[in-house]
């Protein structure tokens, strides 16, 4: 199996989490460490503060759809240790997916869990500003799990409104709070648009 | 039909710029008294100065009460201690607007009744 | 109550000088001050992602061109290793020197723009991004004589890259690396002493190491930041471990700093190409692999240096010869995770500068 | 005054005066009032000119026009959310009846009263090749007093104009709103 | 997959570039019968030169009508034939105010269509590029071509504008722009309107423009162009008083307001001001680039960041015309740079030779290829450095220098040395003095030129927070 030049072998990372935080992690192979999805937030933490793992950057945050559940994929880094280590949450629920945002931990999170949102639907709690990213508030669906084939029957792509965005909510953007005095408001709040097709 | 007058006597003189002078200051004390922003008011006070430079301006020129090149040009040096109290004034004025709509968040003066504001 | 005016909105995009194509910034201003900033993106998306799921790994090549166009050689070559990497193709040795001479190329063409944007962002009408345009013209005409295109190159193949430099590429490139370090000696002389450039520059877009690493930041804004992470040395790939270079580190974490590590990281990729053109071996330039390659089930992080910063591939295979799941790790837009907390607070020149050190491509972020 | 050229000139710039001068007081908006002003400030640059004030009629330019004016414009943009209606207030009858009056008084005074004026040779005379130099004597000589009071007076509104607009340190402002509101 | 790819040559710009005529080449290739004829036109003209030079020489043409160093001669007599002829005063001055006008109105307007050529061929020859080199010869065309272009186009209001106040501010803008060319004078007796007041008349009218700047920002209803009519309206009235300042001190060492007078002082002593007042020249240039929106002090239409400032909605000819402002204004303050401080028509006598005009108009164009130069090479300051630059800069400095040039004039008037000694000693004492005072503000102000910039460190080390920490602390 393939593996990352620089990618430890996941057996460790999981023995450590799982001495660390009992119960967490469900599943590891050689590659990743599949940890519980409504803890995800917990093992990032924890795998960033522990200065064994080190794990201070946020390389890389993807998701994958397997049909029936989701895979939320956490490349994560220590540049003092030059290593890398692959975390997975497992998200069971295909209709409704939720998970813990990783955006307490590390920064890095907020743009590509917004385009995880915007693309595959998977809802971030804790994120301060849970948006559609590339697409457009109100676009039906989302394009990057594997049973969207197209626009439905009946619904439009929304090109005639693309540039004046969400006309229900002009001032959207100052009302969503500001990240660096800290009023936030829920992901939940921003889950307006993007009706399941 | 009246004949058309020759050019000369349609000269101006004296009472021509005061009269149009007294208008301008006519208006300007219009525009003072029955402005509600103070800003507009100002440019009544303004208009009103105005005038009174045209009429200052108006007697240097005309007046023999000097001689011809003696004293002539009084009245340049009070326009332009007019000038000088003008500018003071309207920096004054404009900086108390501010500071009335500072405190207020209006420069209507007929909403700015209290003494102390 | 201040004298203050009210709050406005402003929309800087997605037509405006200075955001480097269709990117748009809502700018809540107050004065001359930056009260709050949003990013919207998205009007060069092309989901990418989901087409790459319909095509062959090989097929995949020309998006990555189309997702960094500053950058394609290096798009390129991060998709071709994880495609390697997953199907344990091995490339040849010729071409593995070939692809280190053009990325270097590339990236010096990329920090040409990068800089000469930054500088025109800083107002300068333009005259430095034309010095600069000099240089990257010379090396677009190295690209043409190999593959016949300049910007969307289509070069790296799985398993080597798709043509041999023609001979009379090498005088060529002899020659642009012979003047490269006086031209760069050039930009200094320009730039570094410029009070006003310095003026602008400075202490402007401060981001502290522990931010930039903690958001997600890489290439030169973290170098910029004094983080010496730089993928080529921390995970070599390709042969970068055969030459001799190092890391520029900024000291403040300005826009300075961003500037100076792209034109000292320029300098750098002059070194590297020296040794290179010294050491290519001869061989073939490509092994024969076949067109619709299968990969066993299993998936691969991968990523290279781009100009930009970590250019990386995720690629999920389930045995067929198209992807399941191709996700690019996008610097440009990743980059971007701390915009607002820098932009916020600032004015808009300095907003503006502090974009254009970002150094974003559109079609990276939007895909 | 025999120039046919000061003849159209006067009629044609006190006309323009006049107007704009209306203009302010009618116009609905405040900087179009302000507009107006600045046109009937020049309209009377141009009056001092006929008057062979060049002096005056630049300065008149250069401070009304030119400075007063854009202090205006800085109060209005500086009162932001005050209305830029250019309202009229309840005692704009009264107003109107006191302007006429002082106009048709300062008029009828104008035109009744025998002037002791120059006209022909005797206007030419009083033209002055340069204005210049007999200003500044008479402002550094005869009313040097009232010179130097002037610009103790322009001084002293620079620094109180600074001082009524100078904004408090954060803390302070807050300490005396809390003040203000107990 | 072929592994032959198209192919171009190496550098195909550079062949096209080497295959070009060069200069030697043409002239080896001319006819020896137009070398001929061009050698007799040579001749001829140098005969013309003599046979000018003798006329001067012999003082035969001084004050005539068909002197043509001097074309107030020839507007002088027709003046004085028309009154021999017995003609209403009035119809005198308004032929002689219109042939004046008609002169002002062609160089600008001749300018407009030059100066954008000219202006685009020098930063293109500053940025390796060709330049407009299509349309006519040598592309002189294009600014026409140009301007028709902005005639058909569409003028758009936007949606909201104040529709009065936004058709006002381009005519009134370009009512300043011209009149400011009045008081200047081009030769002894050619000024358009020798004022006695000429300074003062100078800074008035370039205060008119700040009104219009504000109007066209605050009417066109656009985010954009009132933020940039709000910044070009701060740096205006800032820059005014470096200005009037820098020009006081060139009226107190003339001791007149009057141009025509302060050219004449100049050419009499044989001395630029520029040389006596070097700061009040730096400051009046710096400062009136900052007047006329031009780089680096261009941030009123700070392309970058505001678009186009205070004009963004303006388009069709409205917007031409703002431009065309800017562009004869850049040379209206090059003319003025050039009577204040450069001599204006004198040039050490050679005004006897050389008609006056021409000097003028070279300094002139000296200047705006110095204005052409630094918006070529230089980015653009920010608001606050530049309002910073402004107030705690140029206006102490030059407050200072017109304290030492009212005690200079004093002694000028009262000291019977040549002149040319008491000059130069005032030329050393305010260059030093203006260095010191330079050199001292800048200290108190804690201001220091930055030697050596910061520059990357350069690491073979990988790492990350505890690298970067070993890397600015080295052990």
């Amino acid at each position: 199996m393939a593996r990352g030049p620089r990618q430890l072998l996941a057996q460790p990372v999981a023995d450590a989490l799982q001495s660390a935080l009992p119960g967490i992690v469900t599943a590891v192979t050689d590659e990743w460490v599949e940890v519980a999805s409504d803890r995800v937030d917990e093992a990032l933490r924890w795998l960033h503060d522990a200065p064994a793992w080190d794990a201070a950057q946020l390389s890389n945050l993807t998701s994958v759809d397997r049909h029936t559940h989701f895979e939320v994929v956490y490349h994560l880094q220590s540049l003092d240790l030059n290593h890398q280590i692959v975390v997975k949450a497992r998200v069971a629920d295909h209709e409704n997916p939720v998970l813990p945002s990783a955006y307490p931990v590390y920064k890095g999170a907020l743009l590509q869990e917004r385009e995880v949102y915007d693309l595959m639907g998977i809802r971030f709690q804790g994120h301060p500003d849970l948006r559609r990213l590339l697409l457009w508030e109100g676009y039906p669906g989302f394009p990057l799990r594997k049973d969207f084939l197209g626009i439905g029957h009946g619904q439009t792509t929304g090109l005639q409104r693309f540039p004046f965005e969400d006309k229900a909510a002009p001032d959207r953007m100052i009302n969503a709070g500001n990240i660096i005095t800290g009023e936030r408001h829920s992901g939940d709040a921003a889950h307006t648009g993007g009706g399941h097709h | 039909m009246p004949p058309i007058p020759a050019i000369d006597e349609l000269s101006v003189t004296l009472a021509h710029y005061l009269i149009v002078s007294g208008v301008i200051f006519g208006i300007g004390v219009v525009i003072a008294l029955a402005k509600r922003n103070a800003v507009a008011v100002l440019m009544g006070v303004e208009l009103m100065l105005n005038a009174v430079n045209l009429t200052l301006l108006a007697f240097s020129r005309f007046s023999s009460a000097f001689p011809a090149g003696e004293e002539p040009l009084t009245g340049h040096a009070f326009v332009v201690f007019v000038l000088t109290v003008a500018a003071a004034e309207a920096a004054i004025a404009l900086a108390l607007a501010v500071l009335v709509y500072r405190r207020r968040e209006t420069v209507d003066l007929d909403r700015v009744n209290l003494l102390r504001w | 109550m201040p004298a203050s005016t009210e709050p406005y909105v402003l929309n800087i995009g997605p037509q405006h000088p200075s955001t480097h194509g269709v990117f748009r910034l809502r700018v809540v201003m107050d004065g001359e001050v930056i009260r709050d900033l949003d990013m919207i993106v998205g009007y060069l998306h092309r989901s990418m992602e989901k087409l790459a799921e319909e095509r062959t790994y090989t097929q995949n090549i020309p998006f990555t061109d189309r997702a960094d166009y500053l950058a394609a050689m290096s798009s390129n070559l991060g998709l071709a290793l994880a495609a390697e990497r997953l199907t344990g193709v091995v490339p040849t040795e010729r071409s593995q020197y070939l692809r280190v001479i053009f990325a270097e190329l590339q990236r010096i063409a990329s920090h040409a723009m990068a800089n000469g944007t930054l500088i025109s962002d800083a107002g300068a009408w333009q005259t430095p991004l034309l010095y600069m345009f000099r240089e990257r013209e010379k090396i677009l005409d190295l690209f043409e004589m190999t593959c016949g295109a300049r910007l969307t190159t289509n070069y790296m193949r799985i398993g080597g890259v798709s043509f041999d430099p023609p001979p009379e590429f090498w005088p060529a490139l002899a020659e642009l690396v012979a003047e490269l370090p006086e031209r760069i000696d050039e930009y200094f002389e320009l730039l570094t002493d410029n009070e006003i450039f310095l003026g602008r520059t400075r202490n402007v877009g401060i981001i502290s190491p522990e931010d930039a690493i903690n958001g997600s930041l890489t290439g030169p804004a973290l170098r910029g930041s004094g983080v010496p992470w730089d993928l080529r040395k921390a995970e070599p790939y390709c042969v970068y471990d055969r030459f001799d270079f190092d890391i520029p580190v900024g000291t403040v974490g300005d826009v300075y700093d961003r500037f100076m590590v792209r034109m000292e990281e320029t300098k750098q990729s002059v070194r590297i190409l020296q040794q290179a053109m010294a050491e290519i071996p001869s061989g073939p330039h490509k092994n024969d692999v076949a067109l619709a390659l299968r990969p066993e089930p299993g998936e691969i992080y991968s990523r290279v240096e781009s100009p930009r910063g970590e250019i990386g591939f995720y690629l999920v295979s389930d045995g067929t010869p198209a992807p399941y799941r191709f996700h690019l790790r996008a610097p440009s837009m990743i980059n971007l995770s701390l915009l607002r907390e820098m932009g916020v607070g600032s004015s808009l020149p300095n907003a503006v500068v502090t974009l254009g050190s970002l150094d974003i491509v559109v079609g990276e972020i939007d895909r | 005054m025999d120039s046919p050229g000061i003849i159209v000139a006067f009629w044609l710039l006190s006309g323009i005066t006049v107007l704009s001068a209306l203009l302010v007081f009618v116009a609905r908006n405040l900087l179009h009032a302000l507009a107006f002003l600045v046109l009937s400030f020049l309209g009377m640059a141009g009056l001092f000119m006929t008057l062979s004030a060049d002096f005056i009629a630049v300065a008149q330019i250069l401070i009304y026009a030119g400075s007063i004016s854009v202090l205006m414009v800085f109060a209005v943009m500086l009162t932001p959310l005050a209305s830029r209606n250019n309202g009229n207030s309840l005692y704009v009858i009264p107003a109107l009846m006191g302007g006429a009056g002082i106009a048709g008084l300062v008029g009828a005074v104008a035109m009744e009263t025998d002037w002791a004026e120059h006209s022909g040779e005797a206007l030419k005379a009083a033209d002055f090749p340069s204005t210049v130099p007999v200003i500044g004597d008479l402002l550094l000589g005869r009313y040097v007093l009232a010179f130097e009071i002037a610009s103790v007076l322009l001084f002293i509104a620079l620094l109180g104009a600074i001082l009524l607009v100078h904004e408090r340190p954060e803390d302070e402002r807050s300490a005396g709103q809390q003040g203000e509101a107990q | 997959m072929s592994d032959q790819p198209l192919r171009r040559p190496a550098t195909p710009m550079l062949q096209q570039i080497a295959a070009r005529p060069t200069m030697r080449g043409t002239l080896l290739g001319v006819p020896l019968g137009v070398k001929v004829i061009g050698a007799l036109f040579g001749l001829a003209f140098l005969a013309l030169n003599a046979a000018i030079a003798y006329v001067v020489i012999d003082g035969r043409l001084d004050g005539k009508w068909y002197d043509f160093r001097d074309l107030g001669n020839a507007v002088e007599s027709l003046r004085g034939w028309t009154e021999d002829e017995g003609f209403h005063p009035g119809v005198i001055y308004g032929i002689s105010a219109l042939l004046g006008g008609l002169g002002i109105l062609s160089l600008v307007g001749v300018w407009l269509i030059i100066g954008p050529w000219v202006e685009r061929r020098v930063i293109a020859k500053f940025q390796i590029r060709v330049g407009p080199n299509r349309n006519g010869p040598f592309g002189l065309f294009q600014s026409i071509a140009d301007a028709l272009k902005l005639m058909q186009k569409e003028v758009i209001i936007p949606r909201g504008a104040d529709r009065f106040l936004y058709f006002v501010p381009p005519v009134m803008i370009f009512v300043p722009a011209l009149l400011g060319w009045g008081p200047i004078p081009w030769a002894e007796k050619m000024a358009y309107i020798d004022l006695d007041v000429g300074i003062l008349f100078t800074i008035a009218i370039s205060s008119l423009g700040v009104l219009a700047v504000f109007l066209a920002g605050w009417a066109s209803n656009n985010h954009y162009s009132l933020l940039g009519a709000m910044r070009t309206v701060a740096m205006m009235v800032s820059y005014e008083i470096p200005i009037s300042l820098s020009l006081l001190s060139v009226a107190m060492l003339t001791s007149s307001m009057r141009l025509s007078q302060i050219v004449a002082w100049q050419g009499h002593y044989h001395v630029w001001i520029i040389a006596i007042l070097p700061f009040a020249a730096f400051a009046f240039l710096f400062a009136s680039t900052a007047e006329i929106n031009r780089t680096p002090n261009d941030i009123g239409e700070a392309e970058s960041e505001i678009v186009a400032g205070f004009y963004t909605e303006y388009s069709g000819m409205k917007g031409g015309l703002f431009m065309a402002v800017e562009l004869g204004n850049a040379i209206l303050v090059g003319a003025l740079m050039s009577t204040f401080f450069l001599g204006g028509y004198t040039m050490f006598g050679l005004e006897e030779w050389i008609p006056g005009y021409i000097i003028l108009l070279t300094k002139i164009l000296a200047v705006y290829f110095l204005f052409v130069w630094l918006r070529a090479t230089l980015p653009r300051f920010r608001l606050d450095q530049l309002m910073g630059f402004a107030w705690k800069f140029l206006i102490p400095i030059s407050m200072v220098q017109v304290f030492v040039v009212a005690i200079e004039a004093s002694v000028f008037a009262r000291v019977t040395a040549p002149a040319l000694f008491t000059l130069g000693a005032f030329a050393i004492v305010n260059l030093s003095i203006t260095i010191l005072l330079v050199k001292l503000w800048a200290d108190r102000l804690g201001y220091a030129v930055i030697q050596h910039p910061t520059k990357p460190v350069l690491t073979q080390a990988v790492g990350g927070l505890r690298a970067a920490e070993r890397i600015r602390k080295p052990a």
